[in-house]
This record gives structure tokens, C-alpha cells and sequence, in this order.
């Protein structure tokens, strides 16, 4: 049974069409890599899922009832975390302010011991590199950020963690622990949907693959039953394309 | 490279978790404090220190040029000034956090208390009734700019300037032809304003229990970082820090009590700043306002109801101002129709900016309305001291201003310099 | 402060506490004439002098901060009459006498009151110009431009203007209250009335010199003859004006004779003294001037004398050069 | 799959090179432009639409309430008072673009025309020499502006307001002893801003060389776009355009002529708003103006000199306060201590934000400036025209100012609702 | 000869030490990668280059000079155009003004036309997937951006490219396309600084890696002497990390 279910999603801006009849579904313990190309519409569908943007058209369905995310207060009552591309943090505030923000332990008189000591342990788990909690977002690295922003979506207990692009900016330390989170995560009954350029990443960690090609649907794939290739030609919309070009002279190159 | 990250395990035990990352220079005891502030200062951290400086100078200065500056009998006077522009200043500050802007709290404090004068002394209504009624008005007055600004996207510049307009319409309206009214002298609101201070042994306790309380919350938090194994205050720091707001505010209370002492107005100042910093520093709506300030957008993905925080807002804005234009027309016994104007607005938010408020939103802290205050009563109650030319008197307050704001300067400089602009 | 009893007022402290800058009146003549004489009197007093910029809040600051410097007599102008009595009472309570000095505070009793009225200036300029627009046998009805919605001082003028005006039998046009006496509001008001009533306006009785300027250069703008236009104050813009028959009126007010008068009651104070009532006002010993009104014909006589206010080389400059001499002055 | 990037390889030949990515929905022709705007309007980005439809709603209520309000010698009347205030509006528009403000363009315009009336009456300077100077002071004030903000950081709100005070009493020290300066109603200056109008025949000629350049300059611009194979406006279009302005601007200024026409203050301000639009959109100057107030740190990393554009901002702002000060002199034929007070400031600033002008930096035009003070301008001669008490006049003020600009509600709701916020 | 080396360079941000001691060297036509985890102090490094941060000591020479670059504009005149990993675009600005940002062709009456048709061929060769130049790049997604943001350090002739991890956002076509843009860089004598966190690109562009590990030199190795598995240890500091226990496990699943 699937936890979320999209039909006929369609979104414009202006004159671009940046979804057109999005289809989706995604079930409770599986991961649901989302790929295509830059602008493809996937971070616009995410910011639909996520209450962000209002669709024009089409209905989501959670738990089998349809229902209508017109804000993120909407999602996060649902139980949808989200990890946005652009992360959405407060640069002026700092890491543990960023963390606890909306969902401040003890709401008439913060208890700021008992949210640094969690903030640490969260960052622990994910390998981050961050001196101190105490310094606003403003002065982190990019993959310090990043970091921040994933430990922040694990917060509260969801029943969907969305991940736009989760391990763009992380060492390759950081992004093996959100692998492994994310198996985690599928492995307590989560749906998880993971946005991700990284054809590898994805194939370890998904189920399920669905690719977007100039906001359309261009085919959902079971991860075992295809290939890297594959994939990719789906992407680009064809099997002759500069990634399988440069694959073959680099094989040419280096014996 | 293996060594080093030994290190790191073997210091996990006996470091503070939050000291462990082996690129923090550390620092312990009170030299660690000392050289710590010392970094800060360099790297342009320095919070409301180059604004306290800048008042240092500025006092210095006019004491120079008349020894009656600083003596108790003005400085009680200025304490008692401070007052009702500092709250209407606190309004604006938070108001400024949540990036957006109050022009009219000028008229919405001439209104107010045009208000509860006339219900007070033309409709003979209890002096607290009339009160309430000014503060509840002032409270509607945010709570409709805060449905405008969020139900139309109108900027609140546009908003409060209509205000501005507006509301000093009603306040000549509401005033109609009598155009001023006394507050009798002996009506408690009056002699609150006037001639209330607070008793000396009384204001020797006010500060005990203030050092006390620092001590003792400090002293608290600290526990309770230690058993979480997080670093903390040492206790004597703590007792440092106590001794010296004890014996600080201790001495400043002794000088005011040579003449009348500490006016209880102004201990409503003070207790409303408290109150502020509180809320915005320790409960989940005051970092809802620093959020929405400084990413709205950011803050609605995270759940927050960003409109209710914009017209909260607008409404404490708005309050504080009813409050502060009620505390003006008792310390002037009398509302006219230029209550609320003059620069009442321009000092309100001045204030604010000067105290370090970032009109950008995000940026800023309850203090900011009591230093910004000061400085500005201190310019206008120094020149008030030198007997100038009006023409004169403008030209000295605007190059004070800017000195006291330029302290900032080496602050700002390298901090930008630093990478923390 | 408190030792008001002191028998020799050598090196008190007097306080001089003028409302607004909107007129020049205050900064260039009532301060420096009661500088003046009170130097005379008591060379070794000093005269604290401030200027409350029309803020009623502030003007209290400056009395408390006189108070503080321990000033042996305050004279006031007050902003607002009615809030001027808590100085009075905060300085009384502290044994300074206060003198109210042009406008009166009602409220409060003060020392003394020494002044010419506002009402009274307010229906001498109406009355004059309404008498010459009857001269003239003009048609049409008057436009009346006020001070400032937010000032005390306007609305006591701007009661005398109509005690004139209603009884002149001729119409009242339009009234508008000019936001902070501004010349520049008034001059656009006053040109929507020239398109909203063209030929009709027989004369503008403006509450003072900047607003009637700005009435006039409405007209000019309009390129339409310049009815009589009314003003109060006699600043040199306006002197200027009336000689070269711009402007139809404006009042002198015997700022001199006031300001050492009230000089010289303060220094009575000073010294402990109790200067005698010359009449009595609001139940306040008071000493009250009669203003004078200016028009061309007595302008030399009132403004340009040996005595005067104004220096003739001050007001005939270039381009009032012709007038100048058409009228005879020298 | 692949047959859908065949059809982008296909149509690569006929569509221009920017109209090539499938997902843009095509439109062709006169309907295509008008399917465009409509999608324009649902989808909020709407430009000045809003403020131009909230001027029309001030307008029909005001000559509903009083016929006399669009004639014709009311609207030459209204476009004469636009003048002074717009082209200080003009400068504002500039700092606020560049994410600065300037509060103290009031003090600017009022010093440098009591400079200019000192030098021209007092001293018997020339006229240009005495405007000069004045100009030349404008500059000299912004330029120590931009020097302060550069080298101290402190905010230009503070700097501003300083600036706000001390030039006010250098301006009451310049005044001295006189207090207020006639200017001779019959000088070139109080003519120019009086009484000279543009002849009949010229201001058609003006009409007819503005709706020409811009079909020519739209013309060659739409050829060269075809050369290189981009889209392009079609000739029927921009014929139909330059009809539009022939008509529209030629009624306009048949029916000012009607009276006595179009002055020639408000052509110096028309000029004025066309040049900075240019200069705005066409120079790489204009382009560094958005790109520091969008974003100063990476116009910096861009390697724009920040600092200059910052002080370019702040003396075109002063400088344009300075011309905008000695026009309102001499529209008023004298200069006093109240000039460049009262509401100048806050119109000035207000009618910049009402066009559309962002606090926050980086939005905005030249027409921000045009449009605004026509807003600001309308509202005060249509009450001027209103025989109403001064509460009222007031409360009124508040209310159709908020009116006009809630007009952009529409607009402003759709764009967040479409992701634009 | 080395076109850009470096010789102690610190760097402390208050409390915390962000580089100690930098040393580097790029030669012309050379790759040089810089590599390390979250934090490392990657991105400091590429800001003290570019003149954005002033380092607290140390020295820099460009072509065997010692240099001072204490301001973007001065690294812009010794010919280093750097891709900023916060991309450092104007949001309020389209996609050509972003291009064209501080180079505008014809400064008195800019050249729309021409930059229009300029962007258009830059956008095309890094096969970018952008609807609209003159949309403002508010509205562009994650990829899209930083697409502009590679194309813009193109359009001066640069002596030194500096990349801070310029494909984290970008498509699997796009990447390649990137790759493939370094190539050509460096076959045109340009020296190249590229960070990246895909030891796949690293080793399949760069000539040299260079290992940052807590703001301190870890190491540098010629590519084609070094394995992927060395880099990530000297990143992590340790051979036994996540990343490897994430390889061993993942193939104790799959046979
Ligand atoms: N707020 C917006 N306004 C206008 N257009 C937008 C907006 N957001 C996205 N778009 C457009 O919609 C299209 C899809 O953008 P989206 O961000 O969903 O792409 P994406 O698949 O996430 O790409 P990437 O891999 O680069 O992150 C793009 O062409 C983009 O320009
Ligand atoms: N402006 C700043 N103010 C204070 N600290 C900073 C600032 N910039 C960077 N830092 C700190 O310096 C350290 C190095 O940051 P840097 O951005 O160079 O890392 P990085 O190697 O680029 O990491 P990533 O791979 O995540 O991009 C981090 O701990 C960061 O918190
Ligand atoms: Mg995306
Ligand atoms: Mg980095």
C-alpha cells in the first residue's frame, strides 16, 4: 500500500511548464531515487510534496486519503520531513537554533542544555565536522550546512523524509553515514524519497527509480532490473549522449 | 595523520563534548575568558561594547563642557526621559527584527493617549480603565496592520505610513476643538510619572536580588551543562560576573539616591526590556522572530505561521507604543495634538538602529532600545546643557550621533575582515 | 537648585525657554533682545537659552534641565499652554518663579505673564484685510490658510481670524489648516482654490508671513492678480513683500518692548524681588502689549525707523530698489 | 524518448536560439503578446500595472467628488507640484536600489536652496553660478556619505540622520539672520518654475519625436535580435506600441493645453526619469547599481568596485535632492527655515516605494519615481480641492494611500502563489 | 614552473583555526585537485585566493611574484576566475546580467544582443537546460545556477580557473560536459584548481591531489599513482572509515 500516491501533478511558472501529469507512488519501507536533469522539475515536485508550492492541478493522496498540502505546516503535520536543495536554513541564527526551529524543546523557556546535547548527538551520527553548535549557519561550510539541514529533517518523528540532493556538498565520509541512514531509515518502515545526481548512490540505496525529463515522466525503473546506462539514457533522453561518449574515450585513454 | 585522530579519542573522555573539534583554540579559566574577549575584539565580535563606548565618550565629553551633566539631579532626569521613547523603542525593535517597519508609532502613541485622556479626564472613566483601553486600542491598531500586511502583501512601510497619516487624523478628531488636555497632577498616573521613585533601601534589594538571581540562574545552568558534559561557566567567573553587576549597578543607584533616586517609570522601562530579552532569547516565539527576520521563507518551511509572527509583531509594536505615548502624557501631565509627533518616531527607531538593530531584520537584541535611548537622551540632554544656537544645537547632535554610531566602525571594519560581514 | 531666597542676583542663571523655530521670531529677536537687556541689567547673569522645536516633551526636558542648573527665574513660551503646567509646577515646587512670556498657561499659575495675544493678533490681521478687500469693493469670499493642525498657537490665531471673518459678511471660501506652517503645503492648497474657484477669491487672510508667501507665489504660479494676502510676523520676506504690494499685511509685534520687559521682571525675580502687577490675566500678574498692523502705508513708520525692527538696507535690496523709493523710503 | 529530442533537433533551425526549450509554451503574434499578459497578470508579474490601475480608482473618486479635480488647469496645477519632490524622489530610488536609504534628502534640498538663494539674492551671484554651487554642495554631501558608510560601515540610516540634523542647522546658520529669502517673481529661476510653459506646436513635437524614437530604436533592436536569430518584437507590434504612446501621450498633452500646457519643470523631470532609466537598464553603471543591491557580496566577487557604487548612489541621490530643493524654491519664489522640512523626506521616499521600489534593495525603476509622486501628488490636490477639516484631511490621506497601493494585493498574492514571492 | 603557489597560509576564524600552514603549488596546464572532508577548509583556501578572505599570514606568488590579493577585483587582474561553491550570484538578476556581471560588453549602451547570443553558446556547451536568459536566476533550479556560475568564469580569458565543487548540483550530462570543459582547460595551458567530493571525477580530470584534512596540508599525491581507497583514508585520516565499512558490507549483500 502506498504511504504517498501522485496523480497527474502539473505545475507552470509563467511561461515554463516545469511538471506536466506527474505520476508517483511511493510505499512505506522503500526508497524512491527521484533522477533527471537540471531543471528537469524534480525539486519543484518536492517543493509541491512539501507544501511549498501549490500544484495547479493534480491530487496527492497520503495513506490512501487524498489531501491538500497548501503550506508546510500542512506536511509537517502529515509527517513529511523535507530536505530542500537550497536547505532552507536561517543564516542568522546558529546550528542548534537552525536544528530545533519550529520544534523548540520547551516552548516558554527553552531548555538549551538538553537541545545542544541532542544537536551533538545528531551531528555525531552523521560524521559532521562542525567546531561548535553555537555559531550561526552563516559561518559553516557548504557541507556543514548540508549536514545541518539532514539532522534537522530526523527531528521529529516522520513517516516520510524527503531528501532533495542530500549528499550534493558531503565528504565522502558524511555521505556514506546518509546512505546508511537512509537504509536506516527504510528499514524502520519510512518512506524516503532521495533526489540525487550520484547514479551510484543510487543504485545502492533505492528501490526504485522514477526519472523526469523536462518535467514528465520518463519511465520508473526496480533498481535491480536496469542498469547504470540505462538510466542515464533516460535522463538524457537518449542511449548516444556526452556521458557514454566520455565513458568510451576515457576507456580509450587509460588501458 | 592516525596519530592525530588518537588524540582526539583519548581527550573524548575529559573534554566537553562541545570543545572536542581539534581546530578550537582552547582556553580555560579566567585568562581563557580574558584571552577569549580579546579574540573577539579582533574579530569585530564585540556586541553592544563599541555603542557603550561610544556613550562613554559622548558623557565624557559633555561633562567636560558641564560639569551638571553628570550630576544626579540630571541624571535622574534623564533616566525618567528614557523612559517613554525606550518602550515605544523596544516596539520598534522587535518590530525591526521581523524585517519590516513601524513609521507610525509616533501617532499611535499621540492617539493612544489622546484616548485615555479624554475617557480618563472628559468621561471620568477609572485612571486604569482609560489606561487598558489606550493599550487595547494600540493592540488593535498592530493587530490590523499585521491582517493588511498579510492579507495584501502591501509593505509595512506603505502600511504604517498610511498610519501615520491616519491615525494622526483620528488623534485631531479625537482631541476635537478643546485641542489639549490637562491631566490633573494628582491623579496617580500623574505622580507615577512624576514624582514616584523608588524607595533607597528598596532600590538597594532591587539590586541584590538582580546580582543574586544572575548568580543563581548561572550558577544553575552551569550544573546542568556539566552533568550533560558540556562545557560551562566556572564558578568563579560566575561569582565575578555577580560581584561586578552588584557593586556596577549598586554604584549607580547610590548616585541617583543622592536627589530622588530611581524613578519607578523607569524601572518599568527596565522590567519591560528584561521582559523582551527573555522572550526573545529564551522562548520559542522570540526565535520564531529571529527566524522570520532573517529567512522568512526558511521559517515557513520549518512550520512556523509566519503571518501570526508578523502580526504578533505589529501588535507588540504597536502596544508598546499605546504604552510608551500613556507614560509620555503622564510625564507631560497633558495631551495635545502634537502628542506623538515631533520626533518621536525618528528617535523611536533611531534608537533601535543605534542600539544595534538591523533594519534588514534578524539582527538585534532587546538592549538595543535601552542603549540606543540613552545615547540619544544623553546627546539631547547634553546639548539641552550647552546654551547654543538652535542652528548650532542641530548641527552639534548630528555630528554626535554619528560619532557615537562610528564607534562601531573599527568593530564593523574587522569583522568584515574577518569574513563575518 | 531651592535657594530662590539669595538677596543679589550676581551670576544667577535665568532660564529663556522660546517653543518653536517655524517662526524667526524667537531666534532672532525675542532671544537676543532679552539677551540683551538682561546683560544690561545684570551683566554678570547668564541666560540659558532653548528652543523646544515645537515639541511640548522636549521643552519639558529643557526646564527640568534648567531646573537642574539651578536657574533663579525660567521665562516660558510654552509650546502647549496646557502641558507648560507641570514646568510650572515642578519649578514652583522648587521655589523658581516662572514668567509666561507671549502665550498664557492657564492652567497653572504662573508668576507673571507677560505677552501680546495670539487671539488678538489672529483678528487684527483678518479685520484689516477684510476692511480692504471691503475698500476695494472686490466680489468673492475669502480663503483663510491657518497654522499648524498640531499647534496651540495657531489655534488661538486662527480663533481670532474668524471672530473677524464671521462678522465680515463676506464668504468664507475654504479654511485649510497648513501642516507644520508649511509655505510650500500652503501654496499648493492655495492654488487647487485658485482652479476650484477662478475670480472668486476676493482675499487670503493667511495666519502668518511663510504661509501668505506661499499664498502669493500660488497666485504668481497661476499667473492671476495677487488679492490682498495677510501675514503676521513683519519677517523681512514679508516687509519685502509688502513694499513691493505683494503682500496686503502683516503684524508687528513690539518683540523689543516685550522681551525687556520680561528682562526686566526676571531679574526682579532674580533678586527676589516681586514685581507689581500691571493688570491681572488668567488670575496672573500680567503685563499685556498691543501689536500693530502693517501694511504699506505705515511700514517705514512701524518697521524702518531709527528704532525699528529692520534695517532699510537689510529690505531694500536690488530688486526691491524701485519700490523702495516709490514709497519714500531711505 | 528519443523521438522527442528529434523534434528539439528539428525545430533547432526555424525557432530563434532563446525560444528552443520545449517546456516554454509558444506564442506567436499580436494574441500570442496578449495571451502572454494575461498569463503575466495570473501569474502576478504585473510591473507598474497595479499602482497605474490604483491611480485611476484615486482619480475617479476624486473627480467624482469634485468635477474641478481633472480639469485641465488642476492637472497642470498637479504636474507642476509632482516635479520638485519627483525628481528627489528620483535620487531615493537610487539608494534604495543599491539597498541603502537616505533620510535626509529633505535637509539636503532645503540647505542647498538656502545656499543657492544666499549666493543669487544676497550676494548678487548669476543664477547658473548660484544653482551650480548649490549643485555642486549636493554633491559634495553625498559624496561624504558614501566616504563615512565606505570607511566606518556605519548604517546609512544613521549617517542619513545625522545628516538629517546637522544639515538643518547649517541650513538655519546659512539663513542667519534673515530667516527667509525672497527669490524676484520675475528672476529666470521663479519664471522657469512659474510660468514657462512649453509652446502648443513643440510639446506635439515632443509627443510625435517620442513615439517615432521608440518605434525606430525598437525597431533596429527587433532587427538585429532577428540577425542573430534570436526572437524578436514583430514590426506590427511595435507599430501598434508607438501608436499607443502617440495617442495616449498626445490626448494628454492636448488636453494640458487646453490651459496653459505642459510646464517646462515637469518636462526637466521627465528628462530626468528618462535619463536614469537608461542609464539604469542600458549602462554597465545601472547594471552594478541592481547587482550591489541584490547582492553586495557577490557584485564584489564579481570584481565590482562596491565602495564606488555605493558613494555613486548616495551623490546622485543628494545631488538630485539639491536640483529637486532649488526647483521647490523656486516654485515657491522664496526659501525659509521650513524648507525642505516638514513631509518632504517622507513623500520623497514614499512615492520611491510606492512605485514599486524595494527597501530591502536591487527592485526597482526610474519610473518608480514618476509613478509615486503622481500617487502622492493626486491624493493631496484631490483633497486640496475638498473643503475638509484636518482630521479628515488626514485620516483620508492614510486611507487612499493605503487604497492605491493595496491595488498591488492582487498581484502580489498571485506571485507568491506561483513561486515568485 | 608553478603559475600559482603557496607558502604557509593561515587562516583563524575567532575560535576556530580554519588552515594552518597551507602549501601549494598549480602549474600551467595542470589539474590539480583539492580534496578533504567537511569543513577541511576547501573553501577558505579558494576564498584567499580569489581575494575574497585576507589570510592572516603567508604568501602567495602568481608566476613565480609574490602577489597581494586583497580584493576579487585583484585576482580578476591577474587572470583567476573562480566558481564559488555558494555560487555567489545576484538573485535579482537574469541569467545574461548574471553572466555578464562586471564585463558588460559596451559599458555606455550594453550590447544586449550580442551577450544575449553569447550566453546562448556558453549555456549550450555546458548543455545546460535553461528555458529562459532572461528569467531572473531566482527562479533557476540548483543545477541551472551553477551551470551560470561555471559559464561565467569562462568569459574572461582566465591564466587560472578555480572550481569549488562545481558539479555537486549538476546532472549526469552535465557533468560529463564539465569534465570535459577541464580537459579542454587544461589542453589550453590554463592551470585548473578543482574541488571536488567524487573521487571518480577526481581521478578521471585532475593531475595531482591534494588532501586538506582540519585546515592542515594530509598529503599530496599524483593520480595515477595513488587508489581511490589511499585519497579517502588520508581524508578521514584513518583506513578504517564509514566509507570502507560501507563498501565491505555493501558487497557482503550483493554477491
Ligand atoms: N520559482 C520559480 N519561478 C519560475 N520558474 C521556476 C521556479 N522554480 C523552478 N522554476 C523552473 O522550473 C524548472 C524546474 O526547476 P527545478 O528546480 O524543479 O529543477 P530540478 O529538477 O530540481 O533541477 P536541478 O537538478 O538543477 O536541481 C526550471 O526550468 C526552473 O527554471
Ligand atoms: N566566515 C566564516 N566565519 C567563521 N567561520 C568560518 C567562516 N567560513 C568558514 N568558517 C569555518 O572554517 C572551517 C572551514 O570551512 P570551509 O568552508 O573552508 O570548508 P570546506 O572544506 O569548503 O568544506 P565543505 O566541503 O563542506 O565545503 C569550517 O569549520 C567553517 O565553520
Ligand atoms: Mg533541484
Ligand atoms: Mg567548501
Amino acid at each position: 500500500m502506498s504511504i504517498l500516491s501522485l496523480r497527474g501533478i502539473t505545475k507552470t511558472f509563467g511561461a515554463v511548464a516545469a511538471l506536466t501529469g506527474i505520476e508517483l507512488d511511493i510505499d512505506s519501507g522503500e526508497v524512491v531515487a527521484i533522477v533527471g536533469d537540471n531543471g528537469a522539475g524534480k525539486s519543484t515536485l518536492v517543493k509541491i510534496l512539501s507544501g511549498v508550492h501549490a500544484a495547479d492541478s493534480g491530487t496527492i493522496s497520503f495513506e490512501s486519503a487524498a489531501v491538500d498540502i497548501s503550506s508546510p505546516a500542512d506536511a509537517h503535520r502529515l509527517g513529511i520531513a523535507t530536505v530542500f536543495q537550497d536547505l532552507a536554513l536561517c543564516e542568522n541564527l546558529n546550528v542548534i537554533e537552525n536544528l530545533f526551529l519550529g520544534q523548540e524543546m520547551r516552548a516558554l523557556r527553552l531548555d538549551d542544555v538538553a537541545m545542544e546535547v541532542r544537536s551533538w548527538e545528531l551531528l555525531r551520527q552523521l560524521s559532521a565536522k562542525i567546531p561548535s553548535v553555537r555559531t550561526p549557519v552563516a559561518s559553516l561550510s557548504g557541507g556543514q550546512r548540508q549536514t545541518v539541514a539532514i539532522a534537522r529533517s530526523l527531528l521529529a518523528d516522520p513517516k516520510v523524509v524527503i531528501l532533495d540532493e542530500p549528499t550534493a556538498a558531503l565528504g565522502v565520509a558524511q555521505t556514506a553515514e546518509v546512505l546508511n541512514l537512509i537504509e536506516r531509515l527504510r528499514d524502520r518502515g519510512l518512506g524516503v524519497i532521495m533526489i540525487s545526481h550520484n547514479m551510484a548512490d543510487v543504485k545502492a540505496v533505492a528501490d526504485k527509480v522514477a526519472v523526469l525529463r523536462l518535467g514528465r515522466n520518463n519511465g520508473t525503473f526496480a533498481v535491480g532490473e536496469v542498469s547504470q546506462e540505462d538510466i542515464v539514457a533516460a535522463i538524457t533522453g537518449a542511449t548516444d549522449n556526452v556521458v557514454t561518449r566520455r565513458a568510451q574515450s576515457q576507456e580509450r585513454l587509460r588501458p | 595523520m592516525t596519530d592525530r585522530s588518537e588524540v582526539i579519542k583519548q581527550t573524548d573522555l575529559e573534554t566537553p563534548t562541545d570543545l572536542r573539534d581539534e581546530r578550537l583554540i582552547g582556553r580555560q579559566g579566567l585568562r581563557g575568558v580574558a584571552e577569549g574577549l580579546l579574540d573577539r575584539i579582533r574579530g569585530g565580535d564585540l556586541g553592544v561594547l563599541p555603542v557603550v563606548i561610544g556613550l562613554i565618550v559622548i558623557w565624557s565629553v559633555f561633562q567636560a563642557l558641564n560639569p551638571i551633566f553628570l550630576s544626579s539631579v540630571n541624571l535622574v532626569n534623564l533616566t525618567l526621559e528614557c523612559a517613554p521613547v525606550g518602550i515605544i523603542a523596544l516596539g520598534v525593535v522587535v518590530v525591526l527584527l521581523v524585517g519590516q517597519i513601524d513609521l507610525s508609532v509616533g501617532s499611535v502613541s499621540g492617539l493612544t493617549s489622546a484616548v485615555m485622556a479624554v475617557l480618563f479626564v472628559d468621561r471620568g472613566l477609572p485612571a486604569w480603565l482609560a489606561i487598558l483601553s489606550a493599550i487595547v486600542l494600540g493592540c488593535a491598531i498592530g493587530w490590523i496592520y499585521g491582517q493588511v500586511f498579510n492579507r495584501f502583501g502591501v509593505p509595512s512601510f506603505v502600511i504604517t505610513m498610511a498610519g501615520l497619516l491616519g491615525l494622526l487624523g483620528v488623534q485631531l478628531w479625537v482631541l476635537g476643538a478643546k485641542g489639549s488636555i490637562n491631566l490633573p497632577f494628582d491623579s496617580g498616573l500623574v505622580s507615577f510619572a512624576q514624582l514616584a521613585f523608588v524607595p533607597a533601601w528598596l532600590s538597594y534589594v532591587f539590586v541584590a536580588v538582580a546580582a543574586a538571581g544572575l548568580f543563581a540562574s548561572g550558577y544553575a545552568h552551569a550544573r546542568r551543562r556539566r552533568q550533560a558534559s558540556l562545557s560551562a561557566t566556572s564558578t568563579r567567573l560566575l561569582i565575578a560576573r555577580s560581584a561586578l553587576v552588584l557593586v556596577g549597578l549598586g554604584v549607580v543607584v547610590w548616585y541617583l539616591n543622592q536627589t530622588r533616586g530611581v524613578g519607578w517609570m523607569f524601572v518599568l522601562f527596565l522590567a519591560l526590556v528584561l521582559v523582551a530579552h527573555y522572550v526573545l532569547a529564551r522562548t520559542r516565539f522570540g526565535k520564531s522572530i529571529y527566524a522570520v527576520g532573517g529567512n522568512a521563507e526558511a521559517a515557513r518551511r520549518a512550520g512556523i505561521n509566519v503571518k501570526a509572527v508578523y502580526t504578533s509583531a505589529f501588535v507588540l509594536c504597536t502596544t508598546l507604543a499605546a504604552v510608551g505615548g500613556v507614560l509620555a502624557a503622564a510625564r507631560l501631565a497633558a495631551v495635545n495634538q502634537s502628542s506623538g509627533g515631533g520626533d518621536v518616531n525618528l528617535n523611536a527607531i533611531a534608537a533601535a538602529v543605534i542600539g544595534g538593530t538591523s533594519l534588514f531584520g534578524g539582527r538585534g537584541t532587546a538592549f538595543a532600545a535601552l542603549l540606543g535611548i540613552v545615547v540619544i537622551q544623553s546627546i539631547s540632554s547634553g546639548l539641552t546643557l550647552l546654551n547654543l544656537d538652535s542652528s548650532f544645537r542641530f548641527m552639534v547632535t548630528g555630528a554626535v550621533l554619528l560619532l557615537a554610531v562610528a564607534v562601531d566602525s573599527v568593530a564593523r571594519r574587522s569583522r568584515a575582515s574577518h569574513g563575518r560581514a | 537648585a531651592g535657594q530662590g531666597e539669595s538677596a543679589s542676583a550676581q551670576g544667577a542663571k535665568i532660564a529663556f525657554l522660546m517653543p518653536d523655530i517655524a517662526s524667526t521670531r524667537y531666534e532672532l529677536y525675542d532671544a537676543p533682545l532679552f539677551k540683551a537687556k538682561m546683560k544690561e541689567l545684570c551683566p554678570t547673569c547668564e541666560v540659558l537659552y532653548q528652543n523646544a522645536g515645537a515639541d511640548a516633551a522636549k521643552q519639558q526636558q529643557q526646564a527640568n534641565s534648567a531646573l537642574a542648573q539651578g536657574v533663579k527665574a525660567i521665562v516660558i513660551d510654552p509650546v502647549d499652554s496646557a502641558a507648560a503646567a507641570t514646568i510650572v509646577q515642578s519649578a514652583q515646587a522648587q521655589k523658581v518663579p516662572v514668567i509666561a512670556y507671549d502665550r498664557p498657561i492657564p492652567a497653572a499659575k504662573a508668576d507673571y505673564y507677560v505677552s501680546f495675544d495670539n487671539e488678538k493678533i489672529g483678528s487684527l490681521i483678518a479685520k484689516s484685510l477684510v476692511d480692504e478687500v471691503n475698500n476695494k469693493g472686490a466680489k468673492g469670499g475669502l480663503l483663510v490658510v491657518n497654522g499648524s493642525p498640531t499647534d496651540a498657537a495657531a489655534g488661538l490665531i486662527k480663533k481670532g481670524i474668524h471672530t473677524s471673518v464671521d462678522a465680515s459678511g463676506l464668504k468664507l471660501l475654504a479654511e485649510y489648516d497648513t501642516p507644520g506652517w508649511q509655505p510650500n503645503k500652503a501654496q499648493e492648497w492655495v492654488s487647487g482654490q485658485i482652479a476650484q474657484f477662478p475670480g472668486q477669491i476676493a482675499g487670503v487672510v493667511a495666519a502668518n508671513d511663510g504661509t501668505g508667501g506661499g499664498a502669493i507665489a500660488a497666485f504668481k504660479a497661476a499667473d492671476t492678480p495677487v488679492p490682498p494676502v495677510s501675514g503676521n510676523d513683519a519677517e523681512l520676506a514679508a516687509v519685502q513683500r509688502i513694499i513691493s504690494g505683494d503682500q496686503y499685511n502683516t503684524i508687528s509685534k513690539p518683540i523689543k518692548i516685550v522681551a525687556e520687559a520680561a528682562a526686566v521682571i526676571a531679574n526682579d525675580f532674580a533678586q527676589g524681588k516681586k514685581p507689581a502687577a500691571k493688570t491681572t490675566l488668567f488670575d496672573t500678574p500680567s503685563e499685556l502689549f498691543t501689536p500693530t498692523v502693517v501694511t504699506k502705508e505705515n511700514v517705514q513708520k512701524e518697521l524702518l525707523g531709527p528704532d525699528g525692527a529692520l534695517k532699510v538696507a537689510d529690505v531694500c535690496t536690488d530688486a526691491y530698489k524701485a519700490a523702495c523709493d516709490k514709497l519714500g523710503i531711505k
